[in-house]
């Protein structure tokens, strides 16, 4: 009872907020105090709930009205409530964020609708997660997108902002039409809109039509979530979205295409055939390795931080793959350790995603500008934020005992037990994506090396990140929040992952809490395989780190340590003879040029005499390929078409009679035939 | 009952015209009239929502004509209220004079009148007669400014509608040419007469008849290739005109259609042959509207063709049939009109202040007339099928029609030329709304009285979005069963 | 029974109608076309007598003479005063030519019998001959439209495609109710009219009323 | 526990030793006298003696590097087994081994970019390019291994391949040891990948990375570096060829253990060492077929152990 109660009062608190911020508009402090005062608690009430639900059972509601497509109502399970609890989380921190984050645009932009469409952004996302009709969720799905779809716009007088939006807009919009024709074919089976029907109208389905199903959904929530090469939005929509905004895009936004794909396939449909695993990992294994490699060159620090999101959600896909591949062979046990694996990293590539562009957003809010070729110096001017991104990086480079290593070290183990499946072809394929996500790992690292490295390291490149100063507290409280998470979850994880158990076990079929933690120690599944203990390691860390400091000190005496320059080989250093960001991934733009296709040019504008350079130009650039032959192509396409069609108006009324005299003709020659 | 219904705009319309040049009274008693007009008009609604049909002679109305008579007096009103400011606009900026303003209302009245006509007339000669009047009296509307362009468009939309309807008579007498050997010289034309020996009619005839009426009357409903007058038509008038042609006249002579399209229904025939010919035109017109809503520059022709577009889906709709198919066709009758006309007025203020029709020369809604923009902007969405507004409920219904029939390509065509249109018509919108307004454009609204009958239909289609009132629904599903789509 | 000559009657009358469909089509001046019109809505006007006295049926003699009256009288005369008020030149203007035309209208013509075929089988009434008439009126009608440049010329097309329409109402249902009937001819009245005073309007703002310079609104 | 505090601290003190005794053969190969096997603690110990200069525009990373650097390898080095097989096993296993060196990596690479100096961040960016394929060929690598002996814990792959016998020997043991050997040429900074020996800035990759470093951050870099060698060869020793070492912690086992595990370094120490001698180092940009090769074997050796 409680908790319908707390579910109704979310939504109720969700909309006030959105509409007295609206409203207070014209007062832009009052109205961003209430605004994200509101997120605040109803992200809190978010996660009251998910702690019920876990504690109580699920909980159901519904509209109290009667619709045309049947009962409007929300359910939440275990499932729902865990990605309740990962976005109400996130959207806690980031409204925490948002207090500081919202004040640079007052006088500039309508503060207030930032604030109303945050709040109903949060909103949306709750009813995208606990909808349990079709029809409902489509509304809620496409509430989420529009809404989101504003934020982004918000800087609207930017230049590329909208037409970013719009893009976005669109992709979505694409997604939702095959999320729409997956649930009507669904519904053509069932004969009812509410989900719970829809597991039993799947068993009556062909294989074909089965299939037909799981690809709709796959195009239409992979369009959501970001995979290759349904991407493009992403780097397009998140550098241009406000930073407290892209946080919450790409942490948890995304992540509600994963919950529904967890949802269709595992609760609808059914995982029946293998190469759906596969296909999902195939996937997987692309969106994770073309994202990273794109993460890794770009200078863009919202961008790269975009790509990284391709990335991730190309891990989670893998990890789902896995699991889906497990589950179709009924050993339920290892879709277990894959699924509790992809909910893992669902979570921790949330914590970090979401601090890591709240640390990008306080580097613009502090520089104005999101290139890191202009950035640097930046740990001594803001050693909070550069501390807190450094977390977030870490976490994101999966070293251990950070949250994202634990997630990677669960889907190693999970791919690790493929051993167990009986057919050879597909034993084969798991080690070729294991073969990707390690590479995907090292890539990673490198990626954020890089972009902690250029941003925050060595002397500032622009006068902007040599003014420079550390962001407002309450943008350090958000940040704080998440970075003490991404260790803390981390660390903790043998406390987590039971809990993730509770969420995956009635959807493979099995559970695994017992077996997996004993104790402190993390033990995935059948027999003595391996064993992690991320407190141990954290602790064994902290000793020696200490040890170390220690004895360093005592063993040759406490020595001077003595600033000085750099060492210049005799040329006083300056910031343009730092290493840049795209020198930094040179070797590897280079190496992989096959994959980038960069595209260079050189210009010198000539001396009389060959032993004279005057001035050199030199630019490289990543072939935009998916645009290029993609979608550049297709839109060329239909607008060919759309001009061909547009001769028809011709303005000539004889034509127009004309037209009407055919139509005439042929039908009555065809009625008559 | 009924004829005062009819007969109080026909009133108002002397009234207006007689009243003259005291601009100030003509307002009055239009705001006035257009509130009469408006109780008159849902009394007689739920009446017949509440109670079933009402057969008075040669005036009948079922749920169907309360439907319609719902969307007539609704828009109706509504526009009425619009001109007002939208009026003053055009007297302040000299290009219209007090005695021509009289004129408009009362013409506007007058062209109520004549819908009206159109939905409670039984007798289907009658309903010809009122459609073609429509046209008569609409065409002073469209070529109300004079200008060089509103005369070619309603010299168009004269010449192609009298056509067109002319057609529609002759397939009239076809139908009626059928039942002549059945009820002999009893025979008079009326639609429910018909009904009542629809299954003894001949075929033949009947194929013809519908064939000939579709024709005609499509060629008033926008349906392609006979739209080829409407954009000009619609983007021509003034703006509360655009949105009662668009938003009303398409669906009364959609109307005239679908009740042949019952006729034919009930008949031997059954259902197949005029709703595959529905079909067809219908995604015909989709397919169209959404090649010129690509390349569209001027925003009123955008709408124009999105109105086409619209007119297809529920040609469509019925196309597919089915309880969801005519659930969707009804219901996006209702909301099409809603959202047409507030994307109407919200372009007639958008046209007023930046006195340019061009898309690329209207940048910065937001900035100077921000709540035109988000009301613009709310409109936009909902026309292109974006939930929570009403637009999608309906879409979605006719989706779900055609999957649940097993119409599956056509289903994924249409709902591919939907993301198709989606995408244009947002791309168009937004970069009217957002960016950087254009060097001196003022920030202010028009006037504050022509956003109130935007917010009402605004606040009508986001309800409506999620929630159908009962009576409605109770209503829609009676007009389901009129077309045998409750089997 | 019908008699015979009844029926002749009613054939010749119709084949004139016919006959003055192609007249139409082969007429290269403006006067003509009235004129040519105004015999075809004569012809019209007698056939429908013919029926009348056949059935019996009053309410058809009145359409009869309003019939007349209107078309052959009322509205020739309407449109003769437009063009010498406007000072539209004399040509006809077609964007077909008009031995070209004149094949097209005789496609158009077996066209008609070929469609109208099984329903002429059907027809019980006397004059179910001419539907096939009426329809190659009706279509002929919209060909004038189709293929001539002058916006009178399009009005007069529109008036033929009528007058087929309302052949094709004696011919199959010896008229409509009475009501409607009257309704229709109300409305054509008028209909031609507002046309007649948009000509002048569009001849006013364009001085010309060739329909072909019409093209300002297009994609 | 205990035995993995003395088999940290015996690799701790070992490790100068083997990077001295390896250029002892190099110097042996090439025909010069060399320095002394035990040169390098003497350097150590100078270092530790000497005060640090630190660059007055890096950040804290760069002083706390060293510290992180020697903390992962020691951290690392509770998980391998060295003489016997009882380890810490239990706090993490292989794949926490290899990003606890990742994090070492990551910090010294960090460190490169904070001064601000060209070299540092060429050297970064190079190492991290390197790394992008070597640390993928060590995981697939000794996942094989771990797939034969359905373990990822290094002590119990250890152990379990050891008591299996010869049944071990298969196709995709020497696919995986030839990858692993060529991935540890190539995260120990040695000759064809890079040169220990050069201070050609233009050519060096881990050289520049610790080029702003000195005194007492200096020897805990070298020393954790060595630290790092060492440990890769034990694990090539104790993982591939784990005959001989110690699993039940008797004292003939832990001699036939110690005496096993010493004869293997050597022989790696010479194969390094000849290797060095032999081979020139390798242009930049023609490194990634190499490392490729060894990518591809390792993927070769996880298939080869699900086909053969």
């Amino acid at each position: 009872m409680l908790i319908d109660q707390l579910f109704v009062v979310l939504i109720a608190l969700s909309l006030l907020g959105a509409v007295i911020a609206a409203v207070l508009n014209g007062r832009p402090k009052a109205s961003v105090r209430v605004a994200f005062t509101v997120s605040s608690i109803s992200s809190l009430l978010g996660l009251a709930i998910t702690l019920l639900v876990f504690s109580q059972g699920q909980m159901r509601w519904e509209l109290p009205f009667a619709s045309p497509f049947g009962s409007l109502s929300f359910t939440i399970d275990a499932l729902a409530a865990f990605f309740l609890g990962t976005i109400s989380v996130v959207t806690f921190a980031v409204s925490l964020y948002s207090f500081g984050y919202a004040d640079h645009y007052e006088g500039k932009y309508p503060v207030g609708m930032l604030g109303a469409m945050f709040n109903i952004f949060y909103v949306s996302m709750v009813m995208v997660v606990s909808s349990s009709n079709a029809i409902l969720f489509l509304i809620m799905w496409e509430t989420m997108s529009l809404s989101s779809f504003f934020l982004v716009i918000f800087e609207h007088r930017h230049e590329g902002t909208v037409g970013s939006g719009l893009f976005y807009l669109i992709m979505t919009h694409i997604g939702t039409a095959a999320i729409g024709l997956g649930f009507l074919l669904t519904y053509a089976q069932s004969g009812s809109f509410d989900f719970s029907s829809f597991p039993t109208a799947a068993q009556g389905m062909s294989d074909l039509l089965r299939s037909a199903v799981f690809l709709l959904w796959a195009v239409g929530f992979g369009a959501k979530a970001g995979i290759i090469p349904l991407h493009v939005w992403l780097p397009r929509a998140h550098p241009a979205a406000p930073s407290n905004v892209s946080a919450l895009m790409s942490a948890v936004m995304v992540k509600t295409a994963i919950y529904m794909l967890i949802r269709c396939y595992f609760d609808f449909l059914g995982v029946q055939d293998a190469w759906w695993g596969i296909a999902i990992l195939a996937i997987g294994c692309v969106s994770a390795l073309l994202g990273v490699m794109y993460a890794l060159i770009e200078s863009d620090i919202k961008r790269m931080l975009a790509f990284s999101t391709v990335e991730n959600i190309g891990i989670i896909m893998i990890a789902l793959g896995v699991a889906m591949v497990f589950e179709s062979y009924g050993l339920n046990e290892l879709a277990a350790l894959a699924m509790i694996a992809c909910l893992m990293h669902v979570l921790s590539h949330a914590l970090f995603k979401s601090l890591l562009f709240m640390g990008a957003g306080s580097v613009l809010h502090a520089t104005h500008t999101r290139n890191m070729e202009k950035l640097g110096g930046l740990a001594k001017r803001m050693p909070y934020t550069s501390a807190m991104f450094f977390v977030g990086a870490l976490s994101a480079a999966a070293i251990p005992p950070l949250c994202g290593f634990i997630s990677e070290w669960l889907i190693f183990q999970a791919m690790l037990q493929s051993f167990n499946i009986p057919e050879t072809m597909v034993k084969i394929l798991i080690p070729v994506a294991l073969g990707t996500l390690a590479v995907t790992g090292a890539l990673a690292a490198a990626a954020f090396l890089k972009a902690f490295g250029i941003t925050f390291l060595a002397r500032p490149r622009s006068r902007d990140a040599e003014d420079a100063q550390e962001v407002p507290k309450s943008m350090l409280w958000g940040m704080g929040l998440m970075a003490a998470l991404c260790v803390l979850v981390g660390v903790l994880s043998f406390a987590i992952l039971p809990v993730l158990d509770q969420v995956s076990s009635p959807l493979v079929g099995a559970s695994i809490a017992d077996s997996l933690v004993d104790g402190i120690e993390i033990v995935p599944t059948v027999g003595e395989f391996s064993q992690v203990s991320p407190p141990l390691i954290a602790i064994i860390l902290l000793a020696v780190m200490a040890m170390v400091m220690v004895l360093s000190q005592v063993y040759g005496g406490r020595r001077k340590v003595v600033k000085a320059d750099t060492w210049d080989c005799g040329t006083p250093l300056t910031a343009r003879t730092e290493y840049s960001g795209r020198g930094f991934s040179n070797p590897i733009n280079r190496m992989f040029s096959w994959v980038y296709r960069p595209i260079r040019t050189f210009h010198e504008t000539k001396h009389p005499s060959p032993y004279i350079r005057t001035e050199m130009r030199y630019t490289s650039t990543t072939e935009p390929v998916f645009d290029k032959y993609l979608y550049g192509p297709t839109e060329a396409a239909v607008r060919w078409v759309a001009k061909k069609v547009s001769v028809i108006q011709t303005g000539s009324i004889q034509t127009y009679l004309g037209y009407i005299f055919v139509v005439l003709i042929l039908l009555l020659v065809v009625l008559r035939l | 009952m009924i004829e005062a219904a009819l007969i109080l705009p026909a009133v108002l319309a002397a009234i207006c015209i007689l009243l003259g040049r005291r601009t100030r009274l003509v307002e009055a008693v239009s705001v006035a009239g257009a509130g009469s007009m408006l109780v008159l008009g849902l009394y007689l609604v739920f009446r017949v929502f509440d109670q079933g049909s009402l057969d008075e002679g040669i005036w009948y109305m079922d749920q169907f004509s309360g439907l319609m008579m719902l969307i007539i007096v609704l828009i109706g009103s509504l526009a009425m209220v619009y001109s007002v400011p939208y009026m003053r606009h055009e007297l302040d900026s000299g290009e219209v004079n007090p005695k021509k303003v009289a004129y408009y209302y009362g013409f506007l009245f007058l062209f109520i009148f004549t819908m009206v006509l159109v939905v409670v007339s039984d007798n289907l000669g009658m309903v010809w007669i009122a459609v073609e009047a429509t046209t008569l009296v609409s065409a002073f509307l469209v070529g109300f400014h004079n200008k060089a362009t509103s005369l070619e468009a309603t010299w168009k939309y004269l010449i192609i509608c009298s056509i067109g309807i002319s057609l529609a008579l002759l397939g009239t007498i076809f139908i009626y040419a059928s039942s002549l050997p059945i009820l002999g010289e009893g025979s008079d034309l009326h639609w429910t007469s018909l009904m009542a020996v629809a299954d003894q009619l001949d075929p033949a005839f009947l194929k013809i008849g519908f064939v000939l009426v579709l024709i005609g009357y499509g060629t008033k409903a926008g349906l392609a290739p006979m739209h080829t007058w409407l954009p000009d038509a619609h983007s021509q008038s003034p703006s509360p005109v655009s949105a009662l042609l668009s938003g009303v006249l398409l669906n009364c002579a959609m109307y005239a259609v679908l009740r042949y399209h019952v006729l034919l229904t009930h008949s031997q025939l059954g259902g197949g042959f005029s709703s595959g010919l529905l079909l067809l035109f219908g995604l015909l017109s989709l397919g169209i509207a959404a090649a010129f809503i690509i390349t569209q520059k001027d925003y009123k022709r955008l709408l124009a063709y999105s109105s086409i577009e619209h007119m297809g889906i529920i040609s469509i709709g019925f196309g597919f049939g089915g309880y969801w198919g005519i659930f969707g066709g009804l219901l996006h009758m209702l909301n099409h009109s809603l959202t047409k006309a507030l994307l109407f007025f919200g372009a007639g203020n958008v046209l007023q202040k930046y006195g340019t029709k061009n898309i690329s020369e209207v940048r910065g809604l937001v900035r100077t007339m921000p709540f035109t923009a988000a009301l613009l902007m709310l409109g936009a969405l909902a026309i292109t099928g974006s939930p929570p507004f009403s637009i999608f409920t309906s879409e979605i219904m006719v989706l779900t029609a055609g999957i649940d029939q097993g119409n599956i390509l056509p289903a994924i065509s249409y709902s591919l030329m939907l993301v198709v249109v989606f995408a244009a018509f947002m791309g168009h919108i937004v970069k009217m709304v957002f960016g950087e307004p254009p060097q001196g454009m003022e920030k202010g609204e028009i006037s504050k009285m022509g956003l109130v009958p935007m917010i009402a239909l605004a606040v009508m289609i986001t309800i409506m979005g999620l929630f159908i009132p009962d009576v409605l629904a109770d209503a829609l599903r009676d007009i389901i069963a009129l077309f045998g789509g409750l089997a | 029974m019908v008699s015979t000559l009844s029926l002749d009657a009613i054939n010749t009358l119709a084949a004139m109608i016919l006959l003055a469909d192609f007249m139409l089509v082969a007429s290269s001046r403006m006067r003509s076309l009235t004129r040519i019109f105004a015999l075809q809505s004569l012809a019209m006007g007698g056939l429908a007598a013919v029926v009348a006295f056949e059935t019996g049926a009053e309410h058809i003699y009145v359409i009869a003479v309003l019939s007349v009256a209107l078309k052959a009288v009322v509205i020739p005369r309407f449109i003769d005063y437009i063009t010498e008020k406007i000072q539209v030149n004399r040509e006809v203007e077609p964007l077909i030519k008009i031995p070209g035309s004149l094949l097209i209208c005789a496609a158009i013509t077996i066209l008609a019998y070929f469609v109208t075929e099984p329903i002429m089988e059907l027809g019980t009434a006397i004059t179910s001959n001419c539907l096939a008439i009426s329809f190659a009126t009706v279509l002929i009608g919209m060909f004038l439209m189709v293929s001539r440049k002058k916006a009178i010329t399009q009005v007069i097309g529109l008036l033929v495609v009528e007058n087929g329409v309302f052949l094709a109402a004696i011919s199959t249902t010896y008229s409509m109710p009475m009501v409607v009937e009257l309704g229709v001819f109300f409305d054509i009245f008028v209909g031609v009219v507002i046309m007649g005073i948009f000509a002048f309007r569009i001849n006013r703002t364009f001085e010309t009323v060739d329909s072909t310079v019409l093209r300002r609104l297009k994609d | 526990m205990l035995t993995s505090l003395v088999q940290t601290l015996l690799i701790l003190a070992l490790s100068p030793l083997f990077t001295g005794l390896i250029r002892k053969l190099k110097a042996y190969f090439q025909g010069r006298q060399g320095a002394s096997v035990l040169q390098p603690y003497w350097d150590l110990a100078k270092l530790f003696h000497k005060d640090s200069v630190v660059s007055q525009d890096a950040s804290w990373i760069m002083t706390a590097t060293p510290y992180v650097c020697m903390t992962a390898v020691i951290a690392a080095s509770f998980m391998v087994p060295f003489i016997t097989t009882s380890s810490l096993g239990f706090v993490g296993d292989l794949i926490v081994v290899v990003y606890l060196f990742g994090m070492m990596r990551f910090f010294m690479a960090l460190a490169g970019l904070d001064a601000g100096s060209s070299f540092g961040g060429m050297g970064s960016s190079r190492e991290m390019t390197v790394s992008a394929i070597v640390e993928p060929t060590i995981l697939l690598s000794v996942f094989t291994m771990a797939l034969i002996s359905g373990t990822t814990d290094l002590s119990g792959m250890s152990q379990s391949l050891a008591t299996t016998g010869f049944d071990l020997v298969r196709p995709a043991l020497f696919l995986a040891l030839a990858a692993f050997f060529i991935s540890t040429l190539a995260e120990n900074a040695r000759v064809p990948v890079d040169n220990p020996s050069t201070h050609l800035e233009l050519t060096m990759i881990h050289e520049a990375m610790v080029l702003e470093h000195s005194g007492k951050h200096l020897a805990l870099m070298e020393w954790s570096s060595m630290t790092k060698l060492l440990l890769y060869l034990v694990i090539m020793a104790n993982i591939f060829l784990p005959w001989g070492i110690d699993t039940d912690l008797t004292v003939l086992g832990l001699a036939t253990g110690t005496v096993a595990i010493i004869l293997k370094l050597l022989v790696f120490s010479l194969a390094i060492a000849l290797v060095e001698s032999s081979m020139a180092k390798m242009r930049l940009f023609r490194l990634p077929n190499l490392l490729t090769v060894s990518f591809s074997l390792s993927l070769l050796a996880v298939i080869s152990y699900y086909i053969l």
